[in-house]
């Protein structure tokens, strides 16, 4: 055979399906990539969490309420954080457009500094730039963890939020934040790849894995970002055809699929 | 009997410091914290003299001059903190990116991809042997995860005449996703009271003699 | 630094991220000793240089609390309280070692009793937020609190000792419905973790090269 | 906290049942020849380790009675600490009352640092890896490491610790070496479908439950008992407080009604 002997002398044996399947993941992320090159778009699907974040905006100008983001624990680095801060743009530049206050704080300094010019290009944007003073919507209460959380929730108690929306990697330190937003009865949504069991029983609304990216992607619409997603899809989508296509054998009483995967 | 011992004194006072977090911030959870924070970068730096020593042992004892790049390497990671040199950190982390991310593509299609679609046909398998319960175990585990895999589809399979049937899919997958939530939230609050257990427990056995 | 020099950097950057990404792919895939031997070397480099990054913390935060004390910042005398911690603490583990007996009986009662009492304390957290969590509006929070409540109680001795069965009962759901989600957020997250790994390969992915091209 | 206090100084004696999965690792640490080389390790934070602890420090009493000898190896900075503390809670040294001798019996590395890297670095050859061990010496100056060289002579794998992912990653699906891991209940849920993706070679216990029922199989009550104790009563009180925020909600919700009426 063919593949045995390819395997053994230049595939170590058992792993050349491995190394199709990693084959396969390149050449769709390059195919999605080359596409979101030529200008190509796709449509995410519609997000429930999404549109809570919209209605809560809505909600926020009626009770005359703040809306609060939390960007989580991590850095600019984490692409998590990032997400988040995508998302805290787009609700900042519409609350500064009906003129509801959107405020946040973060636990990094880098965080801080990259919220600050979010809010600033917010009220610009709008045409509001008599409004932003640094300092006024975006707070710091060190460095640690906890810290940050005992910190968001003194702020959630003396602002009293409409909206908490919780977008960025967050592990058990939301538990103090989320149940004092709980307490001033505020709306929370959050999504986040860390502690999401913790976020989950939080929130009213939730971004469950990997919708937080897809929420950013949505919202600015940014074609490189849509395709990495499209790109995913188009592997998760195989994984899914080799799944049903591997029960379908085995219902068959073959055991063909798995001698193939070598597993 | 109460303690006599003073590292017994040093852990209770931990113990009421964090605790105080429960009336909100004060001066008490401040001195934690800092306590915290101080502890965590020392016990970094002796646990780095210390794997310097070992790392770089061969090195000095001549077993192995290549190790001479590494020590370079790392050194010059350390002026990732100086902004104005910070370039010159890009090197080694370069090679760290480059090292982590080779290990971690090839595991994660052999184990996290790969071992769990296989998985996913084994027990497709199992659904029709074994008694009912066992059997709708199987038939759960099968369904939920190829709905919950649907489910994180974004731009696929949401327009047209497919989605109607299709939508019901993600119906599913989302439930599988709400009860891994709920049932991972039952087991966190197991393991915090376990926690809270232990640190009152000393607190009042160690410390008060209880 | 002049522009070109910059240019080839970013070129070298890239060069050994590929480098390294390859080796450690291929030795795994491909049949080759010397290509297992680079890899084998480049994964003890990389451990050695990781051993550096145990000093950064100590740097970034030496710093801001010097600055904090000189500035008479909020909270400066903690900072400075810090400090001194901070270079007791070295001095005494480096002359001890981290195996010593008195070393361990320290970290023990100092920082592990903070972090253990602090993560514990979270249960009252948790108890107060069951109580206006779990109140049952919508069919998912239904799901919920039953999840919740089920797995609780079925891992309590109290009902464990009487109905051995509901240790059954609590594994079956973890092990399957619960297993299943989990299992999906597995995949898929190992599916997005390859994605970007060979986005990083292809020279695509702007944010984990960002780390290195934007210092 | 009240009731956290009655229950730290009034045991009240809850007893329960064994879960199959616990009595089958013990029957499989039980199995393992005498001088079999066990390896300990994994990313370590020590607050979380806590709950592990409970079925490490029984499983060590386990693995000291029947022989078998351990190699720790912490890749996690606050490792090192974790596993002497359990190695000084099981009392299975010399110098503890023990019949363990560290050289022969036990082995601790020093801190293991580069993730995956040395996950790889170890398994491909454990002396270049790491030339000494916690306190300085060269590893081949240590009986037990001269005969353990590469993952060849790792007979079984125990993780106490939190990233799980990286062993089954590099040490079960790499190295085909079985794996047992005390989880955190936390983490239980997070890695379980790796112990159905590799069956009969992933192992996992379920939290201070796990951790008690290993020491009830072992003969030996400690932390996981007594926190195990005091967890009857609390789950009564959490649910008790589920319903009760039902209850109240219900209430509020008719006393809005009959105003609105």
């Amino acid at each position: 055979m063919l593949t045995s002997a390819f395997t053994g002398q230049i595939i170590v044996s058992g792993k050349l399906f491995q190394l199709l399947t990693a084959l396969t993941v390149g050449i769709l992320t390059y195919i999605a990539y080359h596409y979101g090159k030529q200008g190509r778009t796709w449509e995410i699907r519609q997000l429930d969490a999404l549109e809570a974040i919209y209605d809560g905006i809505g909600r926020a100008a009626e009770t005359g309420r703040p809306i609060l983001m939390l960007p989580g624990i991590s850095n600019l680095g984490n692409p998590q954080t990032l997400a988040g801060l995508t998302l805290f743009g787009e609700i900042s530049q519409r609350s500064a457009e009906i003129g509801v206050e959107a405020i946040a704080s973060a636990s990094s300094t880098a965080v801080i500094t990259a919220t600050e010019a979010i809010v600033r290009g917010a009220y610009t944007a709008a045409g509001k730039p008599e409004l932003y003073a640094p300092g006024k919507y975006v707070r710091w209460f060190g460095g640690d963890q906890f810290a940050y959380a005992v910190g968001s929730a003194g702020q959630i108690m003396s602002t009293k939020p409409s909206v908490i929306l919780y977008a960025g990697y967050f592990l058990f330190d939301v538990i103090v934040s989320g149940d004092m937003g709980s307490r001033v009865g505020a709306v929370q949504i959050g999504g986040t790849l860390g502690s999401m069991e913790m976020i989950s029983m939080m929130c009213d609304h939730i971004f469950i894995g990997e919708e937080l990216y897809a929420a950013s992607a949505a919202i600015t619409q940014d074609k490189m970002s849509m395709a990495t997603i499209a790109g995913q899809d188009w592997v998760k989508l195989s994984a899914v055809g080799l799944m049903v296509l591997g029960i379908l054998v085995k219902m068959a009483g073959s055991d063909a699929i798995l001698n193939l995967m070598g597993m | 009997m109460i303690s006599t011992d003073p590292w017994v004194w040093i852990s209770a006072l931990m113990t009421i410091c964090s605790f105080s977090l429960l009336y909100g911030e004060n001066p008490l959870f401040r001195f934690g914290e800092y306590t915290y924070t101080a502890i965590v970068v020392a016990h970094s730096v002796v646990t780095g003299i210390s794997t310097l020593n070992s790392r770089f042992a061969p090195l000095f004892s001549g077993a192995k001059p290549l190790l001479i790049i590494p020590l370079i390497l790392g050194l010059m990671s350390l002026f990732v903190v100086w902004r104005r040199y910070a370039w010159i950190a890009s090197f080694p982390i370069a090679i760290m990116i480059g090292v982590g991310t080779g290990l971690s593509m090839r595991a994660l299609i052999a184990t996290e991809i790969l071992s769990n679609i296989a998985a996913v046909i084994r027990e497709s398998g199992l659904i029709l042997v074994g008694p009912p319960v066992s059997s709708l175990g199987y038939l759960i585990r099968v369904v939920f995860t190829i709905t919950g895999v649907f489910y994180l589809l974004f731009t696929v399979a949401h327009k047209g005449p497919l989605n109607k049937p299709l939508s019901y899919l993600r119906e599913i997958g989302k439930y599988a996703f709400l009860s891994y939530l709920g049932l991972s939230v039952g087991n966190a609050i197991m393991q915090h009271s376990g926690l809270a257990t232990s640190a009152i427990s000393r607190l009042l056995g160690q410390w008060l003699g209880l | 630094m002049s522009k070109t020099l910059t240019y080839y950097r970013t070129y070298v950057i890239r060069a050994l991220i590929i480098i390294c990404m390859i080796a450690t792919l291929a030795s795994w895939y491909l049949v080759s000793p010397p290509i297992d031997a680079l890899a084998n070397e480049l994964s003890i480099w990389n451990m050695n240089i990781v051993t550096f990054t145990l000093f950064v913390g100590v740097i970034t935060i030496l710093s801001r609390y010097v600055q904090g004390v000189k500035e008479r910042a909020d909270n400066w005398v903690f900072m400075l309280y810090a400090i001194v911690l901070i270079v007791v603490w070295i001095i005494f583990g480096t002359f001890t070692g981290i195996y010593a007996d008195i070393y361990q009986t320290a970290f023990l009662s100092t920082k592990i009793t903070l972090h253990i009492s602090i993560l514990g304390q979270l249960i009252f957290f948790m108890t107060s937020a069951a109580y206006r969590l779990f109140r049952i509006r919508t069919t998912r929070t239904l799901l919920y609190a039953l999840c919740t409540a089920t797995i609780v109680l079925c891992n309590s001795p109290l009902l464990l000792g009487p109905f051995p069965v509901v240790d059954k009962i609590s594994f079956w759901l973890l092990n399957n419905p619960s297993m299943s989600g989990s299992r999906a957020l597995m995949l898929t997250g190992g599916i997005g973790g390859a994605v970007l790994g060979i986005r990083i390969l292809l020279g695509l992915e702007k944010g984990a090269l960002r780390a290195t091209e934007e210092l | 906290m009240l009731v956290y206090i009655v229950t730290c100084t009034i045991p009240i004696g809850a007893s329960f049942e064994m879960s199959d999965i616990t009595i089958e690792i013990y029957e499989f640490v039980d199995a393992l020849p005498e001088g079999s080389v066990v390896f300990i390790g994994g990313s370590a934070v020590f607050a979380f380790d806590l709950e592990s602890s409970a079925a490490l420090i029984a499983c060590l009493k386990h693995m000291a009675r029947n022989k078998l000898r351990i190699v720790c190896a912490p890749f996690g900075v606050e490792a090192v600490q974790f596993h002497k503390y359990c190695i000084d809670a099981a009392g299975v040294m010399k110098n503890r009352g023990g019949d363990w001798e560290y050289g022969v019996d036990y082995v601790q590395l020093p801190y293991l640092p580069g993730g995956a890297a040395a996950y790889v670095a170890l398994m491909e050859n454990i002396h270049t890896a790491v030339a000494t061990d916690v306190a300085g010496t060269p590893l081949n100056d240590l009986p037990l490491m001269q005969e353990v060289r590469n993952h060849e002579d790792i007979d079984a794998w125990i993780c106490p610790h939190w990233a799980f992912d990286m062993i089954v990653r590099y040490v079960v699906a790499e190295r085909d070496i079985p794996a047992i891991y005390f989880a955190q209940a936390a983490a239980y849920a997070n890695y379980v479908p790796y112990m159905m993706a590799y069956p009969g070679k992933v192992w996992m216990t379920n939290g201070f439950l796990g951790g008690a029922q290993y020491e009830k199989l072992e003969g030996v009550p400690g932390l996981g008992c007594a926190v195990v104790d005091s967890y009857a009563v609390m789950s009564v009180v959490y649910v008790g407080f589920i319903i009760l925020g039902n209850i109240t909600m219900l209430q509020s919700r008719d006393e809005e009604e009959e105003i609105i009426q």
